[in-house]
Parts: C-alpha cells; sequence; structure tokens
C-alpha cells in the first residue's frame, strides 16, 4: 500500500478535497473532543488524547430512525442509510478502531443490522496513531497498541511538522485519489520514524491486565461478595457504557407527533434499572450489584464466550470517566485474587 | 482538619456496635485526583477510610442509591442505621433529606468532618498533567498541599479548589452525631456573580450557549443518579406514561431533560456540584441550579438543607410572594 | 420578526375563574385573537410547570396560565403554590434562553371576561414579537 | 378495567346559529371523523336537546361507542348533561370529554375559517384526552342533617323557619345580641306599605322559639372545615356579661347604666342613644341585655363610679356577670347558608353631599328610623334634635335624592341597589303623609319602577304632589347660618342649572357588600363577583348555589335587592339546603386524586400542599420493607390537582386531569394547522 505524507498545514486543504465524502473528525469544544461532520474544515482537530464519546457513534448513533409511519395507515418508511453516502472518518485511535471489529461481529450475527453495516460499509476509516497514550490506557493487554490496524483503511501519524499517512486497504484508494495536492509521497524515512513512534508510545502503556482465565473465572464469581465493593458505589449512571467503544445496546422506541410516528432506536445501557425491567415490575437484575457484574462479566465473559474475543479494548475511557473511580483493572485484578 | 485515625477509630467503634448496618465514607481511589467513596460494613474495612482533599465526592448520595430488595417471607427487613461521613456541604444533603422524610432522624448515624475544600480533578490536571498513582492532596489555610507522581508541591487554594469550595458557606456540618475534629472558620462566601454576569446576555446569548452544551449532552444520567436529591422510585425523564422526555437524545430533548431536572431541584439543590463534576461532557450543570438557588434566596429568602425543621419550598407558600410577571 | 407570524399559545386556565371569565367573554361576545387554545385544568395549581417546558417543546410558541386572584381561589390556596412555581420557572426558563415574554401568567376571575380579552391580546402580541419558539422544538429537529 | 380499543363518538352541536353561524360545522365533523379512535362523527342542531342527546345514546348502543366528545359549549354549562346522557345509555359518565367551540370559538371569533380551524384544533384536542379517560366511580356519604344559617336578617330568618318547618335542624348564627337586621329598621315597606316590624317581628319570634332552632344571637362563625353533608363549625358566643338564662329583659339595668342616653343607638342609625347594657331595640329577639364591651366603663376602665356598676347592683335577677368569657361551640352540620346581608353605603365618601357637615342632611336608613313610630322621635319628624332629644325644627323643603353610591363609577360601584328609589318614593311619601304642607323634590338618574305595584306605586307619590326633577345634584351646601341647605343641580331634561332650597336632604343610599366581606370570603371560601356581592354558581340557573357543594346563598349577601326578592331567594336557599338533607346522601366529588403507591417515595409534598388535608402518608409494605406513602381521603379530596405539581415523580394524579391525559393535549394543540 501507499505512504504518503500532508503538512500539517495542510490538513484543512486536506480535507477540503475530500469534497467527494461527508467527512468525519474529531472537534473540539472547551475540553471535550468529539467527532462531528466537517462542514469547515478549521473546525477538524487531530491534536487530541482521545475523544470523550468513541467514534462507534458514527456507525451506531445515539439516536437514530429505523423507520416512519403515519399513524393511520399500514405503511412504512425505512430509513436505512443509502449507498450514496460515502464517509471518511479521520482520526480514530487505534483501539476505537479495534472495537468495530469486535462490535461488527455482533451486528453481523444472526441478524445482519442493516443500519451498522451500511455505515461501516461506506465509511473510510483513518486512524491516528497515538504517541502519548493516557494513563490508563491498556490496550496493549488486549491485543491493541498505539499504531494497531486492524480494522483501519489508514493511518495517520503525527511526526511533527507533518503526518505521515500510511494505507492499508483497497478501500483507502478512493479517498486517496480525490485528496490531490495536499498528499506528498513519503518514504522509509517517514515509516521508520513512524515505527519509532509507534515503539515508544507502546511503552509509555503503564497499565495491564491479564486477561488469561478472566473469561474462566467470572461466571464462578456470579453470586460472589466482593461485587458488592464496586456496585454499592456505582451511581448507575451510563458513562462508562455510553463512553464505551465496543457497548452495543440499544432500546427502540415509537415516537409520534400527532399523526406522524417514527420507530427509533437509541443507546441504552445495561447500568440502568429499566434495562432489565419487565412489564410485570419484576426485574430480574434488582440491584446495582447483578448490574455491575454484568456489565463487567458481559465484556470480559459472555461475549469472549460466544464471539471469540473479548469485548474491550483498553481504551481507558470507563476508567476515566467514572465519577466514582469503578476501575475495570482493579475490578478484574481484584476477580482473579477472590 | 480531621485526623484519619479518629475518623477510623470512630468508623470502628460504631461498626462494631452492630447499630449499623453500612458506613458510607471514603479510600483512596486507584489513581488521579479524586478519591473513590466507599461503602463499608464491618469494622476490618475501616483502616481504608480516608479524608483528604481529594474526597470530593458526597457521601450522602449513597443513601438514598441503597435499593431495597425484597425481603424474603419469614425475614425482617434490615432496618439498622446507615452511618455517612459528610463535609459541610454533604451535610446539607442529609438535612434536606430529612425535610423530604427520605428517612427519619434516627435512621442515620453523621460523621461530621470539617473541611477546608476539596480539589477540582480538572484543575489539577491542567496544572499538574495527568496522576497515574492516586494522588494525595491537604487543604490548608493558606493553600492546598498536594502530592502528585512522586513530588509534593503546595498551590493557592483558587487554583486548585473545586468552585464550591471557594464560594462555601458552610465549612462545618450544619448536622452531625459525631463532629470529627475541630471546626474550621469560613473563609469564602456566595455573591452568586457567575449567575448575575449570565443573567445580563440577552436571551439570544444565552441560548447559543446552552444549544452547544446541551447538544453535547449523552444522556447517560451520571448528573442526575449521583445527586443526591434525585432519589425518586421513578424518575419522570424515563418514565414511559406519560413520557416527559424522549429517549432519544437530541437537542430539542436534551435541554427539556435539563430543565426538568433543574426545575426538580428547585429549592432543593444543596450544591454539592456533583453533577457537574461527574459530567463526562463537561456541561456547566450548576450554572441552572445556581440560577434557581440564587432566585429562591432572593425572592423566598429560602436556602434549602440547612434547616431540618423547615417546610419544602415549593409545597409552602406566602401570601405575600412576588407577583411579578403575572397580569 | 415578520407581521404574518400567528403565534400558536396554550393557555392552561383554572375552570373557576379564568375558564370562566373565558366563558364570559364569549358569553359578551367580546371578540379577541384566535392564538390562544385553552386546556382546561380544575386549578391553576394543578399546572405543573413542566408543561410549560413540554408545550414549548411540542410547538408552542407561548404558554399562559391563568388562575384566581389571590385568596379567591376555588381550592384556598391553590394559586398561591401556582405563582411561586410559575415565577421560578419563568427565570429558569429566563436562563436558558427562552424569551420570557413566551410565558406569562394572569389573574383573571369569572367576572373579567374582558380582562381575559386584554389578557390575550397582550400575550399574542408579545409573542408575535418575540417571534417563533424555534429553540427546542421538538418537529423541527431532524428526524 | 378491560382495556379495549377506543371507540369515539364525536358530536357538534350547532346551538341553532351560535356555533354554526360562525364555524363549517360540517368541516369539522369530517376532520373529527378521520381522527385515531373516532368511529362516528355528526352534528346536530342542538345537541342538549332531546333528540340530540338520543343520538348519542343511540350511537352508543348501535356503534358500541365507548368514548363521547361534544364539541358545543361550555363544559361549565353542559358537561353535567352529556355524563348523564351517557349514564343512561349505560356507559360510565366520566367517559365524555368536551370542547368548547362556542364561548371560547364561535362568540369570540369572527373570521369563519380561522374559527373553524380552532374548533378543529379544539375537537382534536378533546379526542386526545378521550382516547385516555378512564371509568370514574361515584361514591356517596352521609348528610349531617342540619344547617348553619349565618345571618338573622329576614333572609337568615325564613331560610331557617323553612327548614325547621321542614323537620331539620338549624343553627341560625347572628352576629348581633339581636335578629332581624336592617328589616327591623325599616319603617314602612314600599309599595304596600305595611309595617315592616308589624310583618317581622312574628317571624322573628318564632325563630327564637321554634324547637327545631338553636339561635345563636351575637356569635360568630369561628372556622368551618369539612365538605357537602359533614361540615364542621366552630362557633364563638361572645360574651354579654349577662347571663342568658338569668335575664328577664326588664330593662332596670339600662335605665341606671352611668352611660344611659350616651351612647349613639346602632339600631337607631345614630339618631337615638342607649345605654352600655342595652337591647338593640325593643321587640329585639332575644330580649336579653348585652354589655358593649367596647362603651361599658366597668370593662373598658375596671370600675364604674364608686359605688361599682349600677345595672348589677339593680339587676334582682342577678344576671350581670363581669367574669364571662367567650364560649366556642363546636356543631356539625350537613349544608350551609350564608344570609350576612349589607352595608349601606358610607356618604361621606361623596363629600359634596355635605353629610359629614350638616345634620340634616341623612341617609335613607336615619331617615326609616326618623319615621318610625317606634324610632327616637316617635315618629315625629324633627330634625337636628340634640343628643337630650331637645330643639331641632320640622322640615318644610325637604330634598330626596337618588343613586347615591349606586351606579356610581367614581366610587366603585356600578351597579343598581334596585331599592333605593322606591324607598326613597315611599319616604317622600310618608312625609307628604305626615307634613302635608311640606314641599318635596326628588333628584333622581332614572326611576326604576320594575317590580310587581312598583309603578303604580310610583304613580301614586307623583300624584302626591311630589316633584320629581331629573339631576344629580353636584354640590349641597349650607346658606348662611341657619339650616337652609342648596342644592345645587342641572336639571338634565331641560338643560338647566339650577339652584333649590331645603332644609331637610335625604340621601337615597345604596347598599354595598358588607365591610367583613373578606372574613367571610375566607371563611367560606366563596367569590365575589366584580361588584363585590358574593358569586353565585350561575346568575341564571344556580342563583343560590356557591361554587362550593354544600354552601348556599340568601338575601343581599349575593346582591341587591328587596324584601319579597330576598325572602324568595331564602326559600330557595332553604329548600336548596333541604335536598342533600332530606336525601340523607350527597355524592362526592370522584374527579379526585389517586396515588401510585408504586412511584411514591413519601416525600410528603402532596401533604403539605393538600388545602383540604386530604392527604396523608401511610405505612406501606413494600415487599417485605415498611415505607410510607401517600394516600388519599376520598371525601376530603375535592381533585384540585395541586398535589400533582407538586409531586416530582408523578406518584400522585388527579382523575380525568392525570398528566397522561394533558400531555396528549398539549401535543395536539402544540401542532400548527398547515
Amino acid at each position: 500500500m501507499g505512504d504518503y505524507k500532508i503538512l500539517k498545514e495542510k490538513v484543512p486543504d486536506f480535507i477540503k478535497a475530500l469534497d467527494k465524502f461527508e467527512v468525519f473528525a474529531p472537534v473540539k469544544k472547551g475540553d471535550t473532543v468529539r467527532f462531528e461532520k466537517i462542514d469547515d474544515p478549521s473546525r477538524a482537530t487531530l491534536d487530541f488524547s482521545n475523544t470523550n464519546v468513541p467514534p462507534k457513534e458514527l456507525m451506531f448513533p445515539e439516536t437514530e430512525t429505523l423507520f416512519r409511519y403515519r399513524v393511520v395507515s399500514t405503511e412504512i418508511e425505512p430509513k436505512v442509510p443509502s449507498d450514496e453516502e460515502k464517509r471518511v472518518v479521520l482520526g480514530i485511535r487505534p483501539c476505537d478502531a479495534m472495537a468495530f471489529s469486535i462490535v461488527d461481529r455482533l451486528f453481523g450475527w444472526d441478524f445482519p443490522d442493516p443500519y451498522y453495516q451500511k455505515r461501516r460499509e461506506n465509511s473510510i476509516l483513518v486512524g491516528l496513531a497515538c504517541a502519548e497514550p493516557c494513563s490508563n490506557c491498556f490496550c496493549t493487554s488486549l491485543g491493541g497498541g498505539p499504531a494497531n490496524e486492524e480494522p483501519l483503511d489508514a493511518i495517520l501519524y503525527d511526526l511533527g511538522e507533518f503526518y505521515y499517512l500510511k494505507t492499508i486497504t483497497d478501500k483507502s484508494e478512493a479517498f486517496v485519489s480525490s485528496a490531490g495536492d495536499a498528499l506528498e509521497s513519503a518514504g522509509d524515512s517517514e515509516r521508520a520514524q513512524a515505527t519509532e513512534l509507534a515503539g515508544s508510545a507502546e511503552k509509555k502503556i503503564k497499565r495491564t491486565i491479564k486477561t488469561e482465565g478472566i473469561p474462566e473465572k467470572l461466571p464462578s464469581l456470579y453470586d460472589h461478595e466482593f461485587w458488592t465493593q464496586y456496585s454499592n458505589r456505582c451511581l448507575g449512571c451510563g458513562i462508562c457504557t455510553f463512553l464505551c467503544p465496543t457497548c452495543h445496546c440499544f432500546d427502540i422506541q415509537d415516537e409520534i407527533e400527532a399523526f406522524d410516528g417514527r420507530r427509533a432506536r437509541m443507546w441504552d445501557t445495561c447500568m440502568f434499572a429499566e434495562y432489565t425491567l419487565h412489564a410485570s415490575g419484576h426485574n430480574p437484575r434488582p440491584t446495582r450489584k447483578e448490574r455491575t457484574r454484568n456489565r463487567i462479566s458481559h465484556k470480559y465473559s459472555y461475549f469472549p464466550t460466544k464471539f471469540g474475543v473479548i469485548a474491550c479494548v483498553g481504551c481507558g475511557r470507563c476508567i476515566n470517566f467514572c465519577p466514582v473511580n469503578i476501575d475495570i483493572i482493579d475490578v478484574l485484578q481484584k476477580s482473579k485474587e477472590v | 482538619m480531621v485526623d484519619e485515625n479518629v475518623l477510623r477509630d470512630k468508623a470502628k467503634e460504631i461498626l462494631s456496635s452492630g447499630e449499623v448496618r453500612r458506613l458510607i465514607g471514603w479510600k483512596r481511589g486507584t489513581y488521579g485526583y479524586e478519591a473513590a467513596p466507599c461503602v463499608i460494613t464491618d469494622a476490618s474495612q475501616a483502616d481504608d477510610l480516608i479524608f483528604d482533599a481529594t474526597c470530593v465526592q458526597n457521601p450522602a448520595s449513597f443513601i438514598t442509591l441503597e435499593e431495597k430488595l425484597p425481603v424474603p417471607r419469614g425475614q425482617q427487613p434490615d432496618t439498622r442505621k446507615i452511618a455517612v461521613m459528610v463535609k459541610g456541604c454533604d451535610s446539607r444533603a442529609v438535612v434536606q433529606h430529612l425535610v423530604e422524610k427520605a428517612y427519619i432522624r434516627d435512621d442515620v448515624v453523621i460523621l461530621g468532618i470539617p473541611c477546608r475544600g476539596v480539589i477540582d480533578r480538572r484543575k489539577a490536571e491542567k496544572i499538574f498533567g495527568e496522576a497515574p498513582q492516586p494522588v494525595l492532596a491537604v487543604a490548608e489555610k493558606d493553600g492546598v498541599v498536594i502530592r502528585v507522581n512522586g513530588e509534593e508541591k503546595k498551590v493557592s487554594r483558587e487554583e486548585i479548589l473545586a468552585d464550591k469550595c471557594l464560594r462555601c458557606r458552610y465549612p462545618n456540618p450544619v448536622i452531625s452525631d459525631y463532629p470529627l475534629g475541630d471546626e474550621v472558620e469560613k473563609w469564602a462566601d456566595d455573591d452568586f456573580s457567575d449567575v448575575s454576569e449570565f443573567e445580563k446576555e440577552s436571551p439570544e446569548e444565552k441560548w447559543a450557549f446552552w444549544e452547544e452544551e446541551f447538544s453535547k449532552c449523552i444522556r447517560c444520567y451520571a448528573c442526575r443518579n449521583v445527586c443526591p436529591m434525585c432519589y425518586c422510585v421513578e424518575c419522570i425523564v424515563t418514565k414511559l406514561k406519560p413520557q416527559w422526555t424522549r429517549r432519544s437524545t437530541d437537542l430539542s430533548e436534551n435541554t427539556v431533560y435539563h430543565i426538568q431536572r433543574a426545575w426538580h431541584l428547585a429549592g432543593r439543590c444543596i450544591e454539592c456540584m456533583e453533577c457537574q463534576r461527574v459530567c463526562p461532557m463537561d456541561i456547566p450543570i450548576m450554572t441552572l441550579n445556581r440560577k434557581l438557588t440564587k432566585d429562591v434566596k432572593e425572592l423566598f429568602d429560602y436556602e434549602p438543607g440547612v434547616d431540618a425543621e423547615a417546610q419544602p419550598l415549593l409545597a409552602s407558600y406566602n401570601p405575600q410572594d412576588p407577583e411579578e410577571y403575572i397580569m | 420578526m415578520s407581521n404574518d407570524f400567528e403565534p400558536n399559545i396554550i393557555g392552561f386556565l383554572c375552570n373557576w375563574c379564568s375558564y370562566a371569565g373565558a366563558d364570559l367573554a364569549g358569553t359578551s361576545r367580546t371578540h379577541y385573537l384566535p392564538n390562544v387554545k385553552i386546556i382546561r385544568v380544575m386549578c391553576s395549581g394543578r399546572v405543573n410547570p413542566l408543561f410549560i417546558v413540554n408545550a414549548l417543546q411540542q410547538g408552542a410558541d407561548g404558554v399562559l396560565i391563568s388562575g384566581c386572584h389571590p385568596g379567591d381561589c376555588h381550592y384556598l390556596e391553590g394559586n398561591y403554590f401556582a405563582r411561586r412555581r410559575f415565577v421560578l420557572m419563568h427565570k429558569l426558563l429566563e436562563h436558558v434562553g427562552v424569551d420570557p415574554r413566551r410565558v406569562q401568567m394572569s389573574w383573571v376571575s369569572a367576572s373579567e371576561g374582558a380582562k381575559f380579552k386584554d389578557v390575550v391580546e397582550k400575550i399574542v402580541s408579545d409573542v408575535k414579537e418575540a417571534g417563533p419558539m424555534d429553540q427546542f422544538r421538538r418537529r423541527q429537529l431532524n428526524w | 378495567m378491560i382495556n379495549y380499543r377506543p371507540r369515539i363518538g364525536v358530536y357538534i352541536c350547532h346551538c341553532g346559529i351560535n356555533i354554526a353561524a360562525v364555524i363549517d360545522v360540517k368541516a369539522v365533523v369530517e376532520h373529527a371523523s378521520k381522527l385515531p379512535g373516532v368511529v362516528v362523527a355528526r352534528d346536530y342542531s342542538y345537541m342538549c336537546s332531546d333528540p340530540g342527546q338520543g343520538m348519542v345514546r343511540e350511537d352508543i348502543e348501535k356503534e358500541k361507542l365507548n368514548r363521547v366528545v361534544v364539541a358545543s359549549c361550555s363544559p361549565r354549562m353542559h358537561e353535567p348533561t352529556f355524563r348523564n346522557t351517557l349514564k343512561d345509555a349505560g356507559l360510565n359518565p366520566y367517559y365524555l370529554e368536551m370542547a368548547n367551540i362556542r364561548e371560547q370559538c364561535s362568540w369570540v371569533h369572527e373570521d369563519p375559517a380561522i374559527a373553524t380551524e380552532k374548533a378543529k384544533k379544539l375537537v382534536e384536542a378533546a379526542v386526545a384526552k378521550a382516547l385516555l379517560l378512564e371509568a370514574l366511580e361515584e361514591k356517596e356519604v352521609d348528610v349531617t342533617p342540619a344547617c348553619l344559617i349565618i345571618g338573622a336578617g329576614i333572609a337568615g330568618i325564613q331560610a331557617a323557619l323553612d327548614i325547621a318547618d321542614a323537620g331539620f335542624k338549624v343553627y341560625l348564627v347572628e352576629k348581633n345580641p339581636s335578629v332581624g337586621g336592617h328589616m327591623a329598621q325599616l319603617d314602612k315597606t314600599f309599595p304596600t306599605l305595611d309595617c315592616s316590624a308589624c310583618i317581622l317581628t312574628p317571624k322573628m319570634v318564632d325563630v327564637a322559639n321554634h324547637p327545631n332552632i338553636e339561635l345563636m344571637t351575637y356569635s360568630q362563625v369561628e372556622s368551618i372545615e369539612g365538605y357537602v353533608g359533614n361540615f364542621k363549625a366552630t362557633i364563638r358566643k361572645k360574651a354579654r356579661y349577662v347571663d342568658f338564662d338569668k335575664c328577664t329583659g326588664c330593662g332596670i339595668c339600662a335605665e341606671n347604666c352611668r352611660l344611659a342616653g350616651r351612647i349613639p343607638s346602632e339600631f337607631d342609625e345614630g339618631i337615638g342613644y342607649r345605654s352600655a347594657i342595652y337591647i338593640p331595640f325593643p321587640q329585639a329577639v332575644p330580649a336579653k341585655y348585652t354589655i358593649d364591651p367596647e362603651r361599658c366603663l366597668q370593662l373598658t376602665k375596671g370600675k364604674c363610679g364608686k359605688e361599682g356598676p349600677a345595672c348589677a347592683a339593680v339587676c334582682d335577677a342577678k344576671a350581670i356577670n363581669f367574669e364571662q368569657q367567650d364560649e366556642l361551640v363546636e356543631i356539625e352540620i350537613g349544608t350551609i347558608i350564608v344570609a350576612t346581608g349589607y352595608d349601606i353605603f358610607d356618604p361621606t365618601r361623596k363629600p359634596e353631599y355635605g353629610y359629614a357637615e350638616n345634620p340634616n342632611v341623612m341617609t335613607g336608613l336615619e331617615f326609616e328610623r326618623l319615621v318610625s313610630a317606634s324610632g327616637p322621635t316617635g315618629g315625629k319628624i324633627i330634625v337636628g334634635r340634640d343628643r337630650k332629644g331637645e330643639g331641632g325644627f320640622e322640615p318644610k323643603k325637604i330634598g330626596f335624592i337618588h343613586c347615591v353610591g349606586s351606579r356610581d363609577k367614581s366610587v366603585g360601584n356600578e351597579y343598581c341597589s334596585r331599592v333605593c328609589c322606591m324607598y326613597l318614593a315611599k319616604q317622600a311619601h310618608l312625609i307628604k303623609d305626615k307634613l302635608p304642607d311640606a314641599e318635596i323634590t326628588v333628584f333622581y338618574m332614572d326611576v326604576r319602577a320594575f317590580g310587581k305595584g312598583f309603578e303604580e306605586f310610583y304613580d301614586r307619590v307623583r300624584r302626591e304632589g311630589i316633584r320629581y326633577i331629573r339631576g344629580n345634584p353636584s354640590e349641597i351646601y349650607r346658606k348662611g347660618d341657619d339650616h337652609t341647605l342648596i342644592i345645587k343641580v342641572e336639571d338634565t331634561l331641560t338643560g338647566t342649572p339650577m339652584e333649590y332650597e331645603a332644609d331637610l336632604v335625604v340621601l337615597g343610599v345604596g347598599l354595598e357588600p358588607r365591610k367583613d366581606v373578606r372574613e367571610i370570603i375566607n371563611l367560606f371560601k366563596l367569590s365575589q363577583s366584580t361588584d363585590g356581592f358574593f358569586l353565585e354558581a350561575h346568575p341564571k340557573l344556580r342563583p343560590v348555589d356557591t361554587a362550593s357543594d354544600g354552601i348556599f346563598l340568601a338575601g343581599c349577601c349575593q346582591g341587591p335587592k328587596d324584601i319579597p326578592d330576598t325572602v324568595a331567594q331564602a326559600k330557595g336557599a332553604a329548600s336548596s339546603a333541604l335536598i342533600p338533607m332530606a336525601s340523607g346522601k350527597v355524592k362526592v366529588e370522584a374527579q379526585i386524586s389517586v396515588v401510585n403507591k408504586d412511584e411514591c417515595r413519601g416525600c410528603g409534598f402532596c401533604v403539605e400542599v393538600c388545602p383540604y388535608s386530604a392527604i396523608e402518608l401511610v405505612e406501606e409494605n413494600r415487599q417485605g420493607n415498611i415505607i410510607k406513602v401517600a394516600s388519599v381521603n376520598e371525601a376530603l379530596c375535592k381533585g384540585c390537582g395541586s398535589c400533582a405539581a407538586a409531586c416530582l415523580s408523578g406518584a400522585i394524579q388527579p382523575k380525568s386531569f392525570k398528566d397522561e391525559q394533558i400531555l396528549p393535549q398539549i401535543a395536539v394543540l402544540g401542532v400548527k394547522t398547515e
């Protein structure tokens, strides 16, 4: 595949050149960073640690319309994304990218989800290798790394004056060809610098968890009291799951406006009491203990048992953002000890 | 300041007495600038307890977070008390709980901690960067002594303390069974200048501000769940019949959610600022709460969470209440 | 704002005074603007201030709450509670950037049909000036 | 409850042309027929008529309707009518929702297109709510067979007698020491010229003696709680300082009172005088003496002369007791009649008439006392006597002024007091009778002689040589040092300004709400109409009812009226009050608040807010945990819904006005008609 470089000041031109695509890139608002559709290239930033909200929202939005209808008729108008909507997503951190390979399995499983899949197919994923991992990053414990390429179509490395762009898949050709003048060619020297950057970044990752045995151990702790030391301080909010790049649960609700309606799906989380609440009023996960247990167990035991891969990429968001210091590495470590 | 040994001894004593079923306090976190709230049930766990300027969380929130599980037939519910360690601000939550009959005075054992302020994670990160190891911090009269990444430094209070501390009017608990440590002097006050400043803006400017902030919201409900005052059995925000707010996230629903949340705290918010602290999207949630706090004080001369005998603001009235805007 | 903007205003009127006052305006054939559509509640104290928010969200450009004069509440004191709640909600909405003219409250007794007309004219003209409510209206947003 | 699909019938009323002239009824029907849940939509000229109601009944049966929407007049008008229609057809009456397209649409909007569009929206909102209506149960409670009547003027007396005669207990509470009210002060009554005392006093005696009436004079209602059928009242029996049972009414005490003849008599409107221990007038009922605590020297100063109170000394019955205390009595009643009467307009508020300065400018009521045979002058028309009854003169030129304090925006009284025209005519006649040579001039704005025999009487008075000048005097002032008054007036028929001399001017003062009206309002939670009198539930069809069930109005407290009207209304109020008492049961509000215990967090906000103390926190076993939740007392709740607005979780909701029923209305009305 190809090697290119983009001078930093040319990034806006580069984005502008991609006018055949909808371009998504991180945008800073105060101290928060989040992917947004870029209409004004100057709003995009590649100078960030990681986005607050992972790019999963680009394939699996917080809220999306499945179909629309009229209350008095039986016809529906599906809202599956069309093939025309070609997108480029710039600046995905490798951990978040890896999450797509994990979530792909779920949305392609027994019922292929056209909404998710269509967006995935239509998107060219351009990664951004990490130079300064955050203190709670632990991607290397889960088979990832600061420059992990799977399933990216291309990856950028910040090499000071410029970004080194390495294309990975055929899919990326389409966007390289439209980028035009903004791209310059690169070679071995840049490639070597990139490898060095990745190596140095990897050394900076201090937090680790040895995952061997965890998927097997967790089910045996189903009724264990150790969960309560975490769940007792759990707020039952949706931060850890909403911000998790691999969490993919959704709720489906009908929304009616006078006589127009839509069926929409929106993020849901197993941390909410309503998540498992039955119509009868019975709740099989009545307390935060069961919910905390479920979150960890699903990621580290149920999902790997079913799909062969742990549903965690070590991005560290759930640790960073948890207001009550429920630290997944700490939980997993304890689970091994008890 | 409180001596942690005194605190632990008292906790052990209370837990050993069998009088309480759980004790809520803080312990050292696994990393960074914030301690971890903790709930302990046994005297043997009491040595984990700490109190310093990293203990930002409001333990009173965890009193009402406790689920009441169905009691198996033939058994009795555990009606022993809950012990809770509180700073000044936290203690107001307990008072307001009492006003609202969330529990009765006899249900709680209050360990009051005089406090010189707690640090704001966001401010600290800007000064010292990320802290992979748990940080130790002590607020003193003339600044905060903080130990980050192996180095001890002293910074001014203004630089690092949480905003709520910089305008703290209740450094000492307003209610307490066991005051731990000597009272500290009040050193700050609240003139609501931040609110007054914002009030001066035009409706368009105000909305432009909120439009951006509310559109960030991911509706994780952390602000609601962490709030010691949000403990309805079923929150109207998640209720389906009727559905006051749709679960879908967009500017409209997010705005309405935030108005609802703020409204439900009118005359009830005790300004622990937990809602704003926990927000993963940095939404300045307290700006709404503080507007109401200010108005409630100005219009009705009312302050929640200071008098356990007070009537709830919106369940009472004065025939002479202001009539502005009424035709 | 363009003059042809016809605001849509929802009025919550208490059954005993204001709704009766509106009826009296009718019985007296007092003509007034059609923009205010009335939802009858038994007492202004019934009006959950979140109704206002809901109405603004669901497409109302303005909201009117009207009850008995202080001291005259058919249910003794419901309007006193309504007044307290209203003032605070009004302030809160103002802080969010909602034009304060959109949300108004009045005391209209069963004998004040003429006042009801005045109240309607006032809120309609105020909301006309404020323009369409497009801040957090539901339908406007992309489905 | 069986959950079946809603089948709604929508009925649009033409109300003759009241609705149909403005609103395109057919278009509204067409629109309604397409709304969700609607199975039939029809229109009819008068929905409230028999055939109109019949149409609804038939559809309920044939179309299996389970909800009905009627778009017509205000629900305040015909909601009960259509509820009964539903009931007759076997449908729960609370499955009715009304859209007010008359009072709040066709009558207030001119443009047919706009009115039609609005009517469509109002019907939509009604349908949206109808979809979510619930069946409610109408419950009954027992009625305490007793009535409390406040005020013992002619209205209260008549109502008391009627109810007592029907066999029910009456508590008749009068603030003054005697019953009788204003009527007792009058001399003759228009237009028949019967002697007022002659027709009133037998009734006064009757109420005192009736076995079913417990008369509580010199008493006031302290507090009222409860609801129709089950009121509890606390009555304060003020201390008379005279033992009621011992006093024989001999009057020796009054003769010996040190202040005898020195205190202006209220009954005589200040032109006669009484003692500190007194009965208001000789025929007072009960004929028991009362010590005026604000005047009595013993009570105000702690001593009365050197020898102590003379009254006590001379009382053989030993009835005087300065230690007496007010007594609080609690009574239980099923119904209440408010008959608190009126005050006369205070003419000092019109200083141009010189009432305050000139003793020969007097109010009509003062003149009644002057002309009354039982009055201070024994019926002799002598003006300007001093306290001892000396001096004074017989007037020769007398002016009567109409509409003093009535029909006068400058004093805030727009209304007509209804009695002044006739009482002034009567008084003019009485003077003519007693002083045939007197020159009598009446200054009027209009003469309203609308009642039975009124016009004839007015005609007779004019034929007696009494001059009527159309004009409202601008000023009355004293000319020179004698008592001659000048009345400045413009004769509006001829447009000529004139000055009349008079030595007596009688002001035809109007009737006003009592000065203590606010206290009564607060006590009974009554409403006032614009004129300040109590507001009836409906000006035409419920003129004696109030908005509060079980509380009725009689007499001038509801608005100025003459004696026959007052008696008629009193009889009406009595019969209305008798209905629940005679049936023994009364329906309680069905639209009351209900608590969803599973959502209640027991904070008690609703308990604090409820004006009827209808909510309490009760223990509830929630899966083995004992918690507290709100609980509503169904008999006390009135369904105002204040609790629901205070409840944060929406756990308490007023039936028929639940959040889930109101939000869809908002949604429908929020959507603009394109």
